[in-house]
């Protein structure tokens, strides 16, 4: 019955966070070698829910992978739709009637709000709040209604099509959006800012927690709301555009500290320009028809192609290799949270535990985009 | 000091503030879907799993057995087997199958058929303790659908 | 495009022998002719990367070096397996982060049988991930990798799944 | 105070009562509130308005098996979740309910409820500590540390009530507060104590969430951290006595401050005291404390320590100076 008591002062024991853990949101595990509650050092360890996506995308036709896409980032789908339909389209030469951008865009920024909301309340939940989880979800739900509606499934859209879109949106759906905007609107100062983002407790735990510096952002390759957190402008939607993004009047939110809050911050004002673009691309949406001119087998020319996407988590590149056949040759998935992640190790020492944990959340990762 | 007082007050303001918003929020009425009991409708484009259509006057499926569904499908969970119709030109349709466990409800099959053979179905309790309850036997459910029509 | 001749001067120490940068353009977007090493302008919004860099396996540090100095971030490695010409190819994607954008996209072809290529995680600690990625799935070498260990696949894997001959 | 063995019988079936009943319903209080504060409708199905529910809890819990894992400290493991629920219900003995309700009126009953509190943090230790396991013993070693903390700023205030009623006996201190709302100690008019009082007031209501480990406090038992704490291990009714031991602890926690600072069974206005106006209060202050829970997010160990050491300290000390100051004075 005696338990053996070490007095050494370098004593570390070694802490698994995961695969199955409330913090890490799927089934990431973090080994993490600790100090008493502070961490010595912290290795993310990938892969288990690795499914290969990339074979898969050699085994079937450039269709047939459409699916697959909505299951790597399942909370930004319509993202990873439009990133490999850009990237079949640049490919293969195919034009897309602008009605049908349009539809794009509205359904990736409803997305993108719809993502963030779920970022959010996860975030909340790692810090210990309940309560916001719920009053997101109910936001969320709203898009998903509407996403619901147009797409026809509620989370993994296979909804874009190499030349267009698979559906039109009608009245009922703009009139939504318009209602949905409005709510989220007039829900956001109060369920949102003065209940989370104004408290106290929610300040002095995320401020100046993670600090990520825009040269680790660069060494590490981290885009999105974090490379933008540390005071990085760049958005592939402003730096590279794509689809019909430069007929908006948008900005793109950048702070400086690059702590957990200013991504968190970055984060919040990103719902608001989402927002402002769907709001114009409804008031220019153009008629005619949501689908392009495209032939039933592709076969692009052999070559190297990339496209990149802005995801809500970063910029998602697909580097597809052709070879003149049907399949594609090689498809490269260039997921922004697997460089994200990669600099946590780096970060996270020296942490508390339940700042690490902080921190992790503050960086929005979507295991099974990681992990492929 | 001044960093240490203004925490204290802004602090406390904050915390009094979410207090309230909580209190307000308890006395709206709620906002969740009590679901056994209160059953969604499904719109017009939801994508449940695919079901053979039949025709209008005679019931019988409209699919001509081209296999187009077949090799659409990025899992391979559609298998038809159809026969050479007597009497007419053209196959008939004698067993369509659809391996759910599979599906990925992505809808190539639906999009890619030319003769509005197969549409969605707007059937979401799919839950079940069997595998094989997911191994479904289209035409077979479109005959229990004409019956009930009948 | 200034972002772009800039990149080139400062790649130019490299591919001294190609010093009049081909073009492209015009070609009609056919199969560039074989070639050794050189950095190639290609056109954007067709291949979606403004430079096509082929250098020999040597020389992939020496990019890495003159990228880091230019401020450029390192987005992806991938491979690709080329089975009829026996040969691994290794490609990095460079892109500037913020500012105008280039994207330069460096490729270096190794043998199969002996797929072996330097290490830039010295340089890019984002390749670390990557370059275990790489090893996982084509089984290339990054020599002097501090850590080269499966990181999507079980460690007692013992296949490299997106080579051509593999069949699970 | 006459006893006699009736009276003992009458008193503990009483107080198992009392504290069955809230160890259970506050469990569906806390579910129904949250709920409602979310907007959802909570517990519905187990009977009318789900409050069959506890008892669906409990049976469950019952007839689970007491997993003991391996390579744990059994016989610590098994007693720790019995100690914790012990002192909660003993704490029980000396709560003046009202005038004539209350087991116990010890001399020194403020004294023997923070005994007791300890026994209970030497409860979440030991669970923890048992358990072996990693989550557990950081949550075992920051429940130590946060109790401690908390423990210093909640005596200097009770210090401060027990200057002013001039007793450390709950029934003298709840007696002395009769009349009226302006005779409470929050609101006590006599002296100009009303000046400082009710910030001692809000710093015992902070340290007695700290205390029984609730949101936004809850480091023992951060869920998306340390997945269970110390309770990670347990199971069956092992993790049943510790919730219940929570709820409890809650309970004494609302009793000790409805007795100290709100006038214990004193209506407002001075009319009909009696047991119902301390039930009132003791179930809003717990209200309270299921409110915050839903409210905020959890805080950081440091900056708990740190609001501890350098807010709540200070100004309790501040303020037991000015009591003393004021007494001296009038």
């Amino acid at each position: 019955m005696t338990v053996p008591i070490h007095l050494r002062h370098d004593e570390t024991f070694v802490l698994n966070l995961g695969p199955q853990h409330p913090a890490t949101h799927g089934v990431l595990r973090v080994k993490l070698t600790m100090d008493g509650e502070y961490i010595v050092k912290a290795e993310p360890v990938l892969g288990y829910i690795h499914r290969m996506h990339e074979k898969l995308a050699e085994g079937g036709s450039f269709a047939q992978f459409m699916p697959n896409t909505a299951r790597m980032d399942y909370l930004h789908a319509l993202a990873f739709n439009h990133g490999w339909a850009l990237v079949v389209e640049k490919a293969a030469g195919i034009e897309v009637p602008e009605r049908a951008e349009y539809i794009r865009v509205i359904t990736v920024e409803l997305n993108r709000i719809a993502s963030h909301l779920l970022w959010w309340a996860a975030f909340l939940l790692d810090l210990g709040g309940f309560t916001p989880l719920l009053y997101a979800f109910d936001d969320r739900e709203k898009i998903i209604d509407l996403l619901e509606r147009v797409t026809g499934s509620r989370l993994t859209y296979c909804y874009m099509r190499f030349g267009g879109v698979y559906n039109d949106i009608d009245e009922e759906f703009i009139a939504g959006t318009r209602d949905f905007i409005k709510r989220l609107r007039g829900r956001m100062p109060r369920l949102y800012h003065d209940l989370v983002t104004h408290n106290i407790i929610l300040i002095k735990r995320i401020k100046d927690i993670g600090i990520i510096s825009a040269e680790q952002c660069r060494r590490y390759g981290a885009t999105g709301p974090v490379a933008r957190g540390s005071g990085i402008n760049y958005d592939i939607r402003k730096n590279e555009p794509y689809s019909v993004y430069p007929e908006f009047d948008f900005d793109v939110p950048v702070f400086d500290e690059g702590d957990s809050m200013a991504r968190y911050m970055v984060r919040m004002h990103e719902m608001e320009q989402s927002m402002r673009i769907i709001e114009q691309a409804l008031d220019k949406l153009p008629d005619g028809p949501v689908m392009g001119k495209a032939p039933k087998v592709l076969k692009p020319e052999a070559g190297y192609y990339y496209s990149a996407v802005e995801t809500a988590r970063g910029s998602l590149g697909h580097r597809l290799v052709c070879d003149g056949g049907k399949n594609p040759y090689k498809l490269k998935l260039r997921s922004p949270t697997f460089s994200n992640l990669s600099l946590y190790g780096e970060v996270a020492e020296g942490m508390l535990l339940a700042d690490a944990l902080a921190f992790m959340g503050s960086l929005d990762l979507v295991i099974p985009e990681i992990d492929r | 000091m001044s960093g240490y007082w203004s925490d204290i007050f802004t602090g406390s303001k904050s915390l009094i503030t979410g207090l309230a918003i909580t209190a307000r929020e308890f006395f709206k009425p709620v906002v969740t879907e009590q679901y056994p009991w209160e059953v969604p409708t499904m719109t017009p484009l939801f994508r449940g799993h695919i079901e053979l259509i039949g025709n209008e006057e005679t019931g019988e499926p409209n699919c001509v057995v081209c296999g187009m569904c077949q090799r659409a499908c990025p899992s391979v969970c559609i298998s038809l087997d159809g026969k050479k119709n007597e009497g007419g030109k053209g196959k008939v349709l004698t067993s369509y199958v659809l391996d759910f466990t599979k599906c990925s409800l992505c809808g190539s099959c639906v999009e890619s058929c030319n003769f509005n053979a197969l549409r969605f179905s707007k059937e979401y309790n799919l839950a079940s303790f069997d595998k094989n309850d997911f191994i479904m036997d289209l035409m077979k459910r479109l005959e229990d659908q004409n019956r009930c029509k009948h | 495009m200034d972002m772009l001749e800039k990149i080139q001067v400062a790649l130019a120490e490299l591919f001294p022998e190609t010093a009049p940068l081909v073009s492209q353009e015009g070609e009609g977007g056919q199969e560039v002719p074989p070639r050794e090493s050189g950095a190639l302008v290609t056109n954007f919004t067709k291949y979606g990367s403004h430079l096509d860099v082929l250098c020999r396996p040597d020389q992939v540090v020496s990019v890495a070096q003159i990228m880091d100095r230019e401020g450029y971030f390192l987005e992806a490695i991938s491979g690709v397996d080329w089975l009829d010409k026996q040969q691994f190819e290794v490609l990095y994607d460079y892109n500037r982060l913020g500012g105008k954008h280039c994207r330069v996209m460096v490729r270096t072809r190794v043998p199969r049988n002996e797929p072996m290529v330097p290490t830039i995680s010295a340089i890019f600690p984002a390749a670390d991930w990557h370059e275990r990625e790489t090893f996982d799935f084509y089984g290339v070498h990054f020599q002097g990798h501090p850590n080269l260990i499966r990181i999507l696949l079980p460690e007692d894997a013992d296949f490299h799944p997106l080579r051509k001959d593999y069949m699970p | 105070m006459e006893t006699s063995i009736w009276r003992a019988l009458f008193y503990l079936v009483g107080i198992m009562a009392f504290a069955g009943l809230n160890a259970a319903y506050l469990g569906w209080c806390e579910r129904k509130g949250a709920a409602r504060i979310q907007r959802r409708i909570g517990p519905c199905e187990a009977g009318y308005a789900g409050l069959l529910q506890p008892l669906a809890d409990g049976l469950k819990l019952l007839s689970k098996q007491l997993l003991v894992p391996q390579g744990v400290d059994g016989i610590i493991f098994r007693v720790a979740p019995v100690l914790a629920m012990i002192p909660a219900i003993t704490s029980m003995v000396v709560i003046p309910f009202s005038d004539n309700i209350g087991a116990r009126a010890m001399e020194l009953s403020v004294l023997l409820l923070f005994a007791l509190a300890s026994i209970g943090m030497i409860a979440i230790l030991l669970g923890g500590w048992a358990s072996g396991n990693k989550y557990a013993i950081i949550s075992a070693a920051r429940s130590v540390s946060q109790n401690l903390a908390y423990e210093i700023p909640m005596l200097i205030t009770v210090i401060t009530v027990v200057m002013i009623s001039g007793s450390m006996n709950l029934r003298d201190i709840a007696l002395d507060q009769q009349g009226g709302f302006w005779h409470w100690n929050i609101f006590r008019l006599e002296n100009g104590h009303f000046l400082t009082m009710w910030i001692s007031f809000i710093i015992f209501f902070i340290c007695s969430v700290a205390e029984t480990n609730r949101a936004p406090f809850d480091m023992a038992e951060a869920e998306s951290e340390l997945v269970a704490g110390f309770m990670t291990e347990y199971g069956s009714m092992g993790f049943g006595l510790f919730m219940m031991g929570e709820y409890l602890n809650i309970v004494v926690g609302a009793c000790l401050t409805a007795t100290l600072f709100l006038g214990g069974w004193d209506c407002p206005f001075g009319l009909t005291p009696g047991v119902w106006w301390f039930l009132i209060k003791i179930y809003i202050l717990i209200f309270t404390f299921i409110w915050i829970r839903w409210t905020y997010p959890r805080t950081q160990i440091y900056r708990l320590l740190n609001l501890s050491w350098k807010i709540l300290i200070p100004f309790s000390l501040v303020n037991l100076l000015i009591t003393a100051a004021l007494i001296k004075v009038f």
